[in-house]
C-alpha cells in the first residue's frame, strides 16, 4: 500500500474542467515529480488533495485512509503538508510567528531545534525573524514558506513550484534542502517548472497535459524521453 | 470650577467603561473576520433584555442575571455566525454582502424583541428594579466626596473595572495563547489557516461566542447601570461604538478601548466646554483628522502588504 | 534615457537600497540580478512611482522623477510588471489590455456619453491595437476570458502585454519568467527581442533570476546586493565575476551555462 | 360590591359621551383609519395609543354607542416614526381603504407629512401627539385634542414661581425633536416673562441615557430649579442622575415627566418634580379615573398621557359620528369642530375656532411619592 | 407619459404600492445608483445621506424662501453638493475600507447637526456684529423642519431622471472612464502604474456619486411637505447601502432593483401587522443568503439555477486570497 494514493480524481472550477481523471501515488520515502505546462492542473491536484478544492468524483488515501473530501485542517493534522504555490504567508505575522504557528499539530518537543535548523539553513530569515511576513521580499517569503511547512514535520511534504523566484543560489539551497527531506526519509510530492532539477532528484516523474496525466516513469526513463526533453528541460 | 473638571472627568471615565465594553466585542469579530457585524448592537440589546428578565421576571440574583446575559449574548452571537456569516463565507461572497446580511440579521432580532416585549411588558420598554445590587454588599448610595466635590455611583466603578479586566484578558488571550494565534491566522486567510491544520470553523464559533458574551455582558451592565431597556437600546451605541474601533484601529484590542474612553471624553468635553448640541460633531471631526494622519486609527497596524 | 543618480531607500533600520546609481540606455536592455530581498523590487518602485527615494535623483529623459506619482511616470513612457502578478482579475483580457490604453485615450466623458464620431474612432483604434497586442503576446484565445481565471503563464504574459499598451519607452520587468519552464521561457526571451527589433527606442530594465533568460536578452548586467550595486557588466563578464558567483550564482549554475 | 362600583364607573364614563341622540342613519361597519408608529423606538409612545384607542372601540362598541348594528372598526397602520411610511399609510387609509376619519400620526413630523393627504381628500385627521406649532393650519379638516406647550408650560412656570418663589434655573432639553424644542421655546418665553434668571442650558439627543456632563454643567451654577423639556423615555434618567448629583430643589418638566414611570422608575428621586401638562395620571376628574381603571384592567400598567389623548380622540370621532348621524367626512368634520364643553377625560374639552384642543391643563407635584396638585397644600393652610 | 404611470399604479396597488409608495422607490432608486457609483469604484462611501440633506435643504430653502422653480433648484442644489463634495473628498478618499466608511458616516452626522444648529449658528456669528442684541434667525428652524415645502415633485420627473441617470452611467462604463473605475476598484497599484490618476477617478466619481444624492434629497424635500434633520441620519445610511448590495452591484440595474424593493417591501408587508418587522428582516437576510451577489446578479442566478434547480453539485473552488492582494 502506497502512502498517498490518487484515484481518478476529478474537480471543477465551475464549467471548467480542470483535472480530468488522475491517479498516480506516493510510496514512503519516495520524490514524486509532477510536471507540466502552465494550466495542467498541479496546484489544482495539490489543493485537492490537502482539502481546499473538493473533487467531484476520485478518492484520494492517505496512510491507508480515505481522506476524500475532507476538510484542510483535518488534512493537515495528518501532517499532509503543502507549501502553497504563491508562498501565501501571515503577511501581519512577524517571521518567528509564520514558523511557529503551525506546530501545535506536532508534539512539543524539539521545536527549538527544528527552529535552529531552519535559522542555519536560512540565515536570512534569522536577521528578519521580527519582520512582518508581508514585507519580505519575494525570495525570503520562498524561504520563510518552506521553513514553515518543515517545522509542522511532515509526514508527506507537498511542494508547489518551491524554487519559483529564488535566486540560482537558493535555488540549489532549496534542491539540496529537498535531497536532505528526502533523506531524512521523509515523502516529498514536488511540483516544478524547474524540469531539469526536479528530474535530478525525483524517484518517479508524472506529466501532466490539460488536466489529465500524459507520461510517467522513473526520472532515468523521462530524461532520455525526446519529447520531454524538448518541451520542458528547454 | 475645579470641582467640575474633576467630575466631569470621572463622568467622562466612567461612559467610556461603557462604550469599550461593547466595542470589544464589535472589534473581536471584525479583527477576525474583517467583517463589520452591525448585528452586534442588537446582541447587546438582547444580553440587557435577558438579563433584565432573570432579574425582574424569574426573580434571578444580578450576578447569575448577568452571566445569563453574557451566556444569552454569546449564543446568539453563534447563531448569527451559522445563519448570517457561515452560508455567505463558504459562497465566497463579498464581505459587503456578509454586512448586509447583518443588517437582516440584526432587524429580526431586535423586532423578535419588540414583539418579545410587547407580549411580557405590554410595552416596548421596561426598567431594571431600582435598588438592583449587582453583588451581595455592593451599595447602590451614591458615593459622595463632598471635600473634593465628587459624586460617584458604585455600579460606574464596577463597569469600569468589568471593562478593563475584560479588555487584559482578551489581550493576553489574543496576543499570548495559541487560541489568539490561530484566530489571529483565521483572520487574515481561512485558506492559510487551514492549510496550518487549525480548524477554522470552530475559531469562528469561538470568536462569535466570545464577542456575543462582549456585548451581552455591555448590554446587561448598560441596563443595570441607565435601567431603561427597550429594542433600541443598541442603536444608541451601534454608531458610537463604531467609532470607537476606528478610532482606535481597527483589529486593534486596545484600540477599541481607547476609542471608547476618547469618544466619551470628547462628548464630555464638548457638553463641559458647553457645546452639548454639537458633541457629536466635534467626535466626529476628531475622528476625521485623526484618520488623516493616521489612516489606520491611532493603535492600528499599517498595511503589511507591497507592490 | 533612465539614469539613477546615488538613490538610496530606507524602510526603518533596512537600507534597502543604498547609493545606487545606474544608466538604461535608450534601445538597450539591461538586467538587474541579485539575491533575494536585495532591493530588486524597490528599485523598480522607486522608479515606477509606486515608491519614493528616500535620497538621491531619478532622472527620465532628462526630466526628474523622483517625486512623480504613478501615472504621471507612466505617462512619461514608463510601464511595468510585478513580481505577485496585479491584473484586473474579474475584466477579461482584452479589457486589462484597455485599461491600460487610458491615459493615451483623449475622448472625454462627454464624448463617449454623446457617442461622438471622434470617440468611435478613438474606439475602434484602441480595439485594433488591443488585437494586435493579443496576437503579438499569444492570448487571442483567452481575450474574452476573466484574468483570473487564465493559467498562470497567461496571467505572466498578460502582464506583460498590458505594460506594453501604455506605449513605454522604459519597459521594467520583474521575474517575467517565474514560473515558466525552459521551454516557456525561451519564448518570451524571444518575445522581448522582437519587442527591441519592432521598437527602436524602446529600453528594458528586467529583473530575473533565469540566468539563461539573462544571457540570451541582456545587453548589460547590474547586481544588486544589500542594496548596493557589486558588479556592472556584460552577461558574460558577470557570469566570471568571482564576486558575483560568490553573492549570488553559486557554483553550479556559472558552471552550468 | 366591585361590580357595583365597575357599573358606576361604567356610567359616569358613558354619562359622559352621550350628548346627542342615539344615532339610526350609521351603515353597518364603519372604518376609522388609525395611524401610529407602531415600531421603532416611537413605538414607545404609538404602541400605548394604539392600545387605548382599542380600549375606546371596545366601549364604544360594546355600549352600541354607534346605535345597535353599527360597528366602529379600527385599520391600524404603522408609521414606524417615519415621514414617508406616515405618508404612505395615509395614502393608503384615504385612497384605498376609504375610511372616514384618521387618528394620528404620532409625531408632529409625521403629521406634517401625511396631514394634507387628508386635507385634500376632505376626511377629518385628528392628531393625538402632535404638538407643534401649525399642525391645524394644514386645513379644516386638521384637527387635534393634544394640547400644545403653549397652553400648559406658561400656568406650571407661573405657579412654581409663586409657590416655589424661584428666581434662577437651568435649562435642559432635547434639540433634535420636535416636540421637546417646542417646549423648550415656550419654557424660555415663559421664564422670560416672569423675570427667571437662566443660569445655565444644555440641550441632549433623542435616546441619550447619560446626561451626567450636562447635568454638572447645570448644577455648577447653583440653580433653584432644573427646567426639563424631555420626552419620558430621558426623563427618568434626568432626574435620577440630577438627584445622584446631589440636586434638591425642584424639577420641572413638561409632557415628558407626565408618565406613571416618573414615580415608579425615580422612587424618593421623584420628590420634588413638579409636572405641567393635559392631563395627569393622577388626575381626579371621575371620567379620567374611569378610564385609567379600565385602561389598567385591560393592559395591566398605567396610560400615559398620548394614550389618554389617543383614547380620546377615537372617543371624539365616535362623538362626531354619532351627532352627525352620518359616515360621510365632511358631517363627521362638522360635527367635531362643533363639539364644545363635551366631559372627557382630559376634563371639560372643546374645539377652538382652529379645531384646537381647549381643556384646562394640570399642575402637579409629587410629594411623598404620590402626584398631589401644586399649591394645594398652601391653599389648604390659607384657607 | 402620466397614462402609462397611472395604468401602472392601477396594476400595482392591489399589492399595496400606492403613487407615493412608487415615488417614494423611485428616489431609492437613485440613490442606490448613488452609491452603487463608488462601490463600483472601490469605494465604501457612505456620504449618501449627508448629500441627500445637502440637496434636500439647499432646493427646499431656494424653492420655498425664493421662489425657485424646482428644475432650477435642483441644479443649485447638485451643484453645491458637488462643491461640497471636493473638500471633503480630497483628504477623505485617501481611506480605505470601514475607515473611509466611518469617516464618511461621520460626515453625514455633522451634516445632520449643522442642519440642527443651523439658525443657532448663524444668530451668534449675527450677534457678534449687532452689539450683543438678541437677533432672531430662522431658515432651518433646527430639529422643527422646514414646514409646508410644496409637493413639487412628480413621478414622471423621478422617471426621466433615472432614465436621463442611467443612460449616462452605461456611457460612462463604455468610455475609459468607465474602464479606470473599475481599475481603481480592482487594483489601484496597477491602475497608477497603468497611468490612472486615481486621486481623480476617485474624487470625480465621489462628487457624481454626491451629485445623485443630492438630486434623490431634493426630490425627496418636495414629496415629504416636511424636511428634518432627523431623517438623513445613521440609519438611513444604512439603508442606502443596503439598497445597493442587496439589488447587487455587478451591474447598475442592481441597485434601482435593491432600491425600489427595499422601500416597497414594508409596505407590501403591512398585511403582516405585527410580524411586519420580523419579515422583513427574515426576507434581507434569506435574500442575501441566497444571492449573495444581489438580486441583479447573472452569474450568482446562474449558480442558483445550477444548485437549486439542475441539483448540480455545489462549487468547489476555496477562496483564492493571496498574500498580497
Ligand atoms: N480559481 C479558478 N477559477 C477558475 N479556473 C481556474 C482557477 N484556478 C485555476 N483554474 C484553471 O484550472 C486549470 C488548472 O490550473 P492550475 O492552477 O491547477 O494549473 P498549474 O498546473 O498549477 O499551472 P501553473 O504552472 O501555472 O501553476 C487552468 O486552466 C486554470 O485556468
Ligand atoms: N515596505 C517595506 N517595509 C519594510 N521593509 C521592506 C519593505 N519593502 C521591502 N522591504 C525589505 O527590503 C529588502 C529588499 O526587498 P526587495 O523586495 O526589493 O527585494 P528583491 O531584490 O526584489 O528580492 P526578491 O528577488 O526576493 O524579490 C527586503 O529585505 C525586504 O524585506
Ligand atoms: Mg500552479
Ligand atoms: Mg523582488
Amino acid at each position: 500500500m502506497a502512502l498517498l494514493e490518487v484515484e481518478n480524481l476529478q474537480t471543477n472550477y465551475g464549467a471548467i474542467k480542470a483535472l480530468r481523471g488522475i491517479s498516480f501515488m506516493v510510496e514512503e520515502g519516495q520524490v514524486v515529480t509532477l510536471i507540466g505546462a502552465n494550466g495542467a492542473g498541479k496546484s489544482t491536484t495539490i489543493n485537492t488533495i490537502t482539502g481546499l478544492l473538493k473533487p467531484v468524483s476520485g478518492s484520494v488515501r492517505f496512510m491507508g485512509q480515505d481522506i476524500t473530501g475532507w476538510r484542510a485542517d483535518r488534512v493537515t493534522k495528518l501532517r499532509l503538508i503543502q507549501v502553497p504555490e504563491g508562498r501565501q504567508l501571515i503577511a501581519n505575522m512577524s517571521v518567528m510567528e509564520n514558523l511557529t504557528i503551525g506546530t501545535h499539530i506536532r508534539r512539543g518537543e524539539k521545536i527549538d531545534e527544528d527552529l535552529a535548523n531552519i535559522f542555519t539553513r536560512f540565515p536570512r530569515l534569522n536577521e528578519r525573524r521580527t519582520q512582518k511576513a508581508g514585507l519580505l521580499s519575494g525570495g525570503e517569503q520562498q524561504m520563510l514558506a518552506v521553513g514553515r511547512a518543515l517545522m509542522m514535520r511532515p509526514r508527506l511534504l507537498m511542494l508547489d513550484e518551491p524554487s519559483m523566484g529564488l535566486a540560482p543560489l537558493l535555488v540549489n539551497e532549496v534542491f539540496q534542502i529537498i535531497a536532505e527531506i528526502k533523506a531524512q526519509g521523509i515523502p516529498i510530492l514536488l511540483v516544478e517548472q524547474n524540469a531539469r532539477k526536479a528530474l535530478q532528484i525525483a524517484d518517479y516523474v508524472y506529466v501532466l497535459d490539460r488536466g489529465q496525466i500524459v507520461n510517467q516513469g522513473t526520472a532515468e526513463e523521462l530524461r532520455s524521453d525526446p519529447a520531454i526533453l524538448s518541451a520542458y528541460l528547454g | 470650577m475645579e470641582s467640575i473638571f474633576l467630575q466631569q472627568t470621572v463622568n467622562a471615565i466612567l461612559l467610556g467603561a461603557i462604550y469599550a465594553l461593547f466595542a470589544l466585542g464589535y472589534a473581536l469579530v471584525f479583527s477576525v473576520l474583517g467583517v463589520l457585524n452591525l448585528a452586534h448592537s442588537a446582541i447587546f440589546m438582547w444580553g440587557a433584555f435577558i438579563g433584565l428578565l432573570a432579574v425582574e421576571q424569574w426573580q434571578l440574583p444580578p450576578l447569575l442575571a448577568l452571566l445569563l446575559g453574557a451566556l444569552g449574548g454569546g449564543l446568539l452571537s453563534v447563531l448569527l455566525e451559522f445563519i448570517a456569516f457561515r452560508p455567505l463565507r463558504r459562497r465566497n461572497a463579498a464581505r459587503i454582502s456578509q454586512l448586509i446580511s447583518s443588517i437582516g440579521a440584526s432587524i429580526l432580532l431586535v423586532n423578535i424583541a419588540q414583539l418579545l416585549f410587547q407580549q411580557i411588558y405590554n410595552r416596548t420598554e421596561a426598567y431594571y428594579p431600582l435598588d438592583l445590587v449587582l453583588f451581595p454588599g455592593m451599595s447602590t448610595e451614591t458615593i459622595v466626596l463632598d471635600d473634593i466635590g465628587l459624586r460617584i455611583q458604585p455600579i460606574r466603578i464596577v463597569i469600569l473595572v468589568i471593562a478593563l479586566v475584560t479588555m487584559v484578558l482578551l489581550q493576553y488571550m489574543v496576543t499570548r495563547t495559541q487560541i489568539g494565534q490561530h484566530m489571529r491566522a483565521v483572520a487574515f486567510s481561512e485558506r492559510i489557516a487551514s492549510l496550518l491544520g487549525i480548524p477554522v470553523s470552530r475559531i469562528f464559533v469561538l470568536t462569535f461566542f466570545l464577542a456575543g458574551i462582549f456585548g451581552g455582558m455591555a448590554g446587561m451592565l448598560y441596563g443595570v447601570a441607565f435601567r431603561k431597556v427597550d429594542p433600541f437600546i443598541g442603536e444608541n451605541v451601534a454608531l458610537v461604538g463604531l467609532t470607537a474601533i476606528v478610532l482606535g484601529g481597527m483589529g486593534s484590542i486596545q484600540g477599541a478601548v481607547l476609542g471608547g474612553f476618547i469618544v466619551a471624553a470628547l462628548q464630555t468635553i464638548s457638553i463641559a466646554a458647553g457645546g452639548s448640541s454639537y458633541s457629536n460633531a466635534i467626535v466626529f471631526v476628531l475622528l476625521f483628522v485623526v484618520l488623516l494622519v493616521r489612516p489606520q486609527g491611532l493603535l492600528g497596524q499599517p498595511e503589511n502588504t507591497r507592490a | 534615457m533612465l539614469k539613477l543618480q546615488d538613490v538610496s531607500r530606507r524602510f526603518g533600520g533596512l537600507q534597502a537600497l543604498s547609493d545606487v546609481t545606474i544608466t538604461v540606455p535608450d534601445g538597450r536592455v539591461v538586467g538587474l540580478i541579485g539575491p533575494n530581498g536585495a532591493g530588486k523590487t524597490t528599485l523598480i518602485n522607486v522608479i515606477s512611482g509606486l515608491d519614493h527615494p528616500t535620497s538621491g535623483t531619478i532622472h527620465f529623459d532628462g526630466m526628474s522623477i523622483q517625486k512623480m506619482p504613478p501615472h504621471k511616470v507612466t505617462r512619461l513612457g514608463i510601464a511595468r510588471t510585478y513580481q505577485n502578478i496585479h491584473l484586473f482579475g474579474e475584466m477579461t483580457t482584452r479589457e486589462n489590455l484597455m485599461v491600460a490604453q487610458h491615459k493615451r485615450g483623449t475622448s472625454s466623458i462627454l464624448s463617449s456619453i454623446f457617442y461622438t464620431p471622434a470617440f468611435r474612432r478613438e474606439t475602434h483604434q484602441f480595439e485594433a491595437e488591443a488585437d494586435a497586442l493579443l496576437d503579438q503576446f499569444r492570448l487571442q484565445d483567452v481575450a474574452e476570458a476573466p484574468a483570473e481565471s487564465l493559467p498562470y503563464g497567461d496571467q505572466r504574459r498578460l502582464e506583460m502585454a498590458r505594460a506594453f499598451a501604455t506605449e513605454p519607452r522604459l519597459l521594467l520587468l520583474d521575474e517575467p519568467t517565474a514560473g515558466m519552464n525552459p521551454t516557456e521561457t525561451r519564448a518570451l526571451g524571444d518575445q522581448i527581442l522582437m519587442l527591441m527589433q519592432s521598437h527602436h527606442d524602446l529600453s528594458v530594465l528586467v529583473i530575473e533570476h533565469d540566468m539563461s533568460l539573462i544571457h540570451q536578452v541582456c545587453d548589460e548586467v547590474y547586481v544588486l546586493n544589500f542594496g548596493k550595486i557589486i558588479a556592472h557588466g556584460t552577461p558574460a563578464e558577470i557570469r566570471d565575476n568571482p564576486i558575483v558567483v560568490e553573492a549570488y550564482l553559486g557554483k553550479e549554475d556559472s558552471e552550468l551555462i | 360590591q366591585d361590580d357595583a362600583t365597575d357599573e358606576a364607573m361604567d356610567e359616569v364614563q358613558m354619562g359622559a359621551w352621550e350628548t346627542c341622540e342615539t344615532p339610526d342613519n350609521l351603515p353597518e361597519e364603519i372604518n376609522l383609519g388609525v395611524i401610529y408608529s407602531l415600531s421603532g423606538p416611537i413605538s414607545v409612545y404609538g404602541g400605548p395609543q394604539q392600545q387605548a384607542v382599542q380600549l375606546a372601540l371596545e366601549e364604544i362598541n360594546g355600549s352600541a354607542y354607534l346605535g345597535e348594528g353599527t360597528t366602529l372598526t379600527a385599520i391600524f397602520e404603522d408609521s414606524a416614526g417615519d415621514a414617508e411610511q406616515a405618508i404612505n399609510a395615509m395614502t393608503k387609509l384615504v385612497e384605498e381603504d376609504g375610511v372616514v376619519a384618521v387618528l394620528g400620526p404620532t409625531l408632529s413630523t409625521e403629521a406634517f407629512s401625511a396631514d394634507p393627504i387628508a386635507q385634500e381628500n376632505g376626511t377629518p385627521v385628528m392628531g393625538t401627539s402632535n404638538t407643534a406649532i401649525g399642525i391645524t393650519d394644514m386645513g379644516d379638516f386638521v384637527f387635534r385634542d393634544s394640547l400644545p406647550e403653549a397652553s400648559v408650560i406658561p400656568g406650571t412656570i407661573a405657579q412654581s414661581v409663586e409657590i416655589l418663589g424661584l428666581e434662577r434655573v437651568g435649562v435642559l432639553y432635547g434639540d433634535d425633536d420636535d416636540f421637546t424644542l417646542s417646549g423648550y421655546d415656550v419654557f424660555i418665553e415663559a421664564l422670560d416673562e416672569n423675570g427667571i434668571e437662566i443660569v445655565g442650558e444644555e440641550t441632549f439627543s433623542r435616546e441619550d441615557v447619560d446626561f451626567s456632563a450636562q447635568l454638572t454643567n447645570l448644577l455648577n451654577n447653583d440653580p433653584d430649579a432644573l427646567i426639563v423639556s424631555a420626552l419620558s423615555a430621558e426623563a427618568v434618567q434626568i432626574i435620577i442622575q440630577a438627584r445622584d448629583l446631589g440636586f434638591e430643589g425642584a424639577i420641572i418638566g413638561g409632557n415628558g415627566f407626565n408618565s406613571p414611570d416618573t414615580i415608579e422608575q425615580t422612587g424618593e428621586a421623584s420628590e420634588g418634580v413638579i409636572v405641567g401638562a393635559a392631563w395627569n395620571v393622577a388626575s381626579t376628574n371621575p371620567y379620567s379615573e374611569a378610564y385609567e381603571t379600565a385602561y389598567e384592567e385591560a393592559y395591566g400598567n398605567a396610560p400615559d398621557q398620548f394614550a389618554t389623548q389617543a383614547y380620546t380622540g377615537a372617543w371624539l370621532f365616535a362623538t362626531a359620528i354619532r351627532c352627525a348621524n352620518s359616515a360621510e367626512r365632511s358631517d363627521i368634520r362638522d360635527a367635531l369642530a362643533a363639539i364644545t364643553d363635551l366631559e372627557t377625560p382630559l376634563g371639560t374639552f372643546s374645539f377652538s375656532e382652529t379645531r384646537d384642543p381647549i381643556h384646562d391643563p394640570v399642575v402637579q407635584i409629587v410629594q411623598d411619592g404620590a402626584f398631589a396638585v401644586l399649591g394645594a397644600e398652601d391653599m389648604e393652610e390659607s384657607e | 407619459m402620466n397614462l402609462l404611470i397611472d395604468a401602472l399604479i392601477q396594476v400595482l396597488r392591489p399589492i399595496g404600492i400606492t403613487e407615493p409608495v412608487f415615488q417614494f422607490m423611485l428616489v431609492s432608486a437613485i440613490l442606490g445608483l448613488s452609491v452603487y457609483l463608488t462601490l463600483y469604484t472601490g469605494m465604501l462611501s457612505l456620504a449618501n445621506a449627508g448629500f441627500m440633506a445637502i440637496g434636500a435643504y439647499v432646493s427646499v430653502v431656494l424653492t420655498t424662501q425664493f421662489d425657485v422653480p424646482l428644475g432650477i433648484a435642483m441644479l443649485i442644489a447638485m451643484t453645491v453638493c458637488a462643491l461640497v463634495a471636493i473638500p471633503i473628498g480630497l483628504p477623505t478618499l485617501r481611506l480605505k475600507d470601514i475607515y473611509l466608511a466611518i469617516a464618511t458616516i461621520g460626515f453625514g452626522e455633522v451634516i445632520r447637526i449643522i442642519a440642527l444648529n443651523f439658525d443657532k449658528m448663524v444668530e451668534s456669528i449675527l450677534e457678534l456684529f449687532s452689539n450683543g442684541e438678541r437677533v432672531r434667525f430662522e431658515l432651518l428652524n433646527g430639529a422643527r423642519g422646514i414646514k409646508n415645502v410644496p409637493q413639487l415633485t412628480e413621478t414622471w420627473m423621478l422617471i426621466i431622471f433615472l432614465i436621463v441617470a442611467v443612460f449616462l452611467i452605461i456611457r460612462l462604463h463604455h468610455s475609459r472612464f468607465g474602464r479606470a473605475m473599475s481599475a481603481v476598484r480592482q487594483d489601484e497599484r496597477a491602475a497608477s502604474n497603468l497611468g490612472i490618476n486615481v486621486v481623480y477617478v476617485k474624487n470625480m466619481v465621489f462628487i457624481l456619486s454626491a451629485i445623485l444624492a443630492g438630486a434623490a434629497g431634493a426630490f425627496n424635500g418636495h414629496l415629504t411637505r416636511i424636511i428634518v434633520p432627523n431623517a438623513f441620519d445613521f440609519a438611513k445610511t444604512v439603508d442606502i447601502l443596503a439598497y445597493a448590495v442587496l439589488g447587487g452591484t455587478s451591474t447598475w440595474l442592481g441597485p434601482i432593483v435593491g432600491g425600489m424593493v427595499l422601500t416597497a417591501l414594508p409596505e407590501i408587508l403591512r398585511f403582516s401587522s405585527q410580524y411586519r418587522g420580523v419579515v422583513t428582516g427574515a426576507i434581507l437576510l434569506g435574500t442575501i443568503l441566497f444571492l449573495p451577489g444581489g438580486l441583479v446578479n447573472p452569474k450568482g442566478l446562474q449558480q442558483v439555477w445550477r444548485r437549486y434547480v439542475k441539483r448540480e453539485p455545489a462549487l468547489t473552488a476555496a477562496e483564492e486570497d493571496p498574500v498580497d492582494a
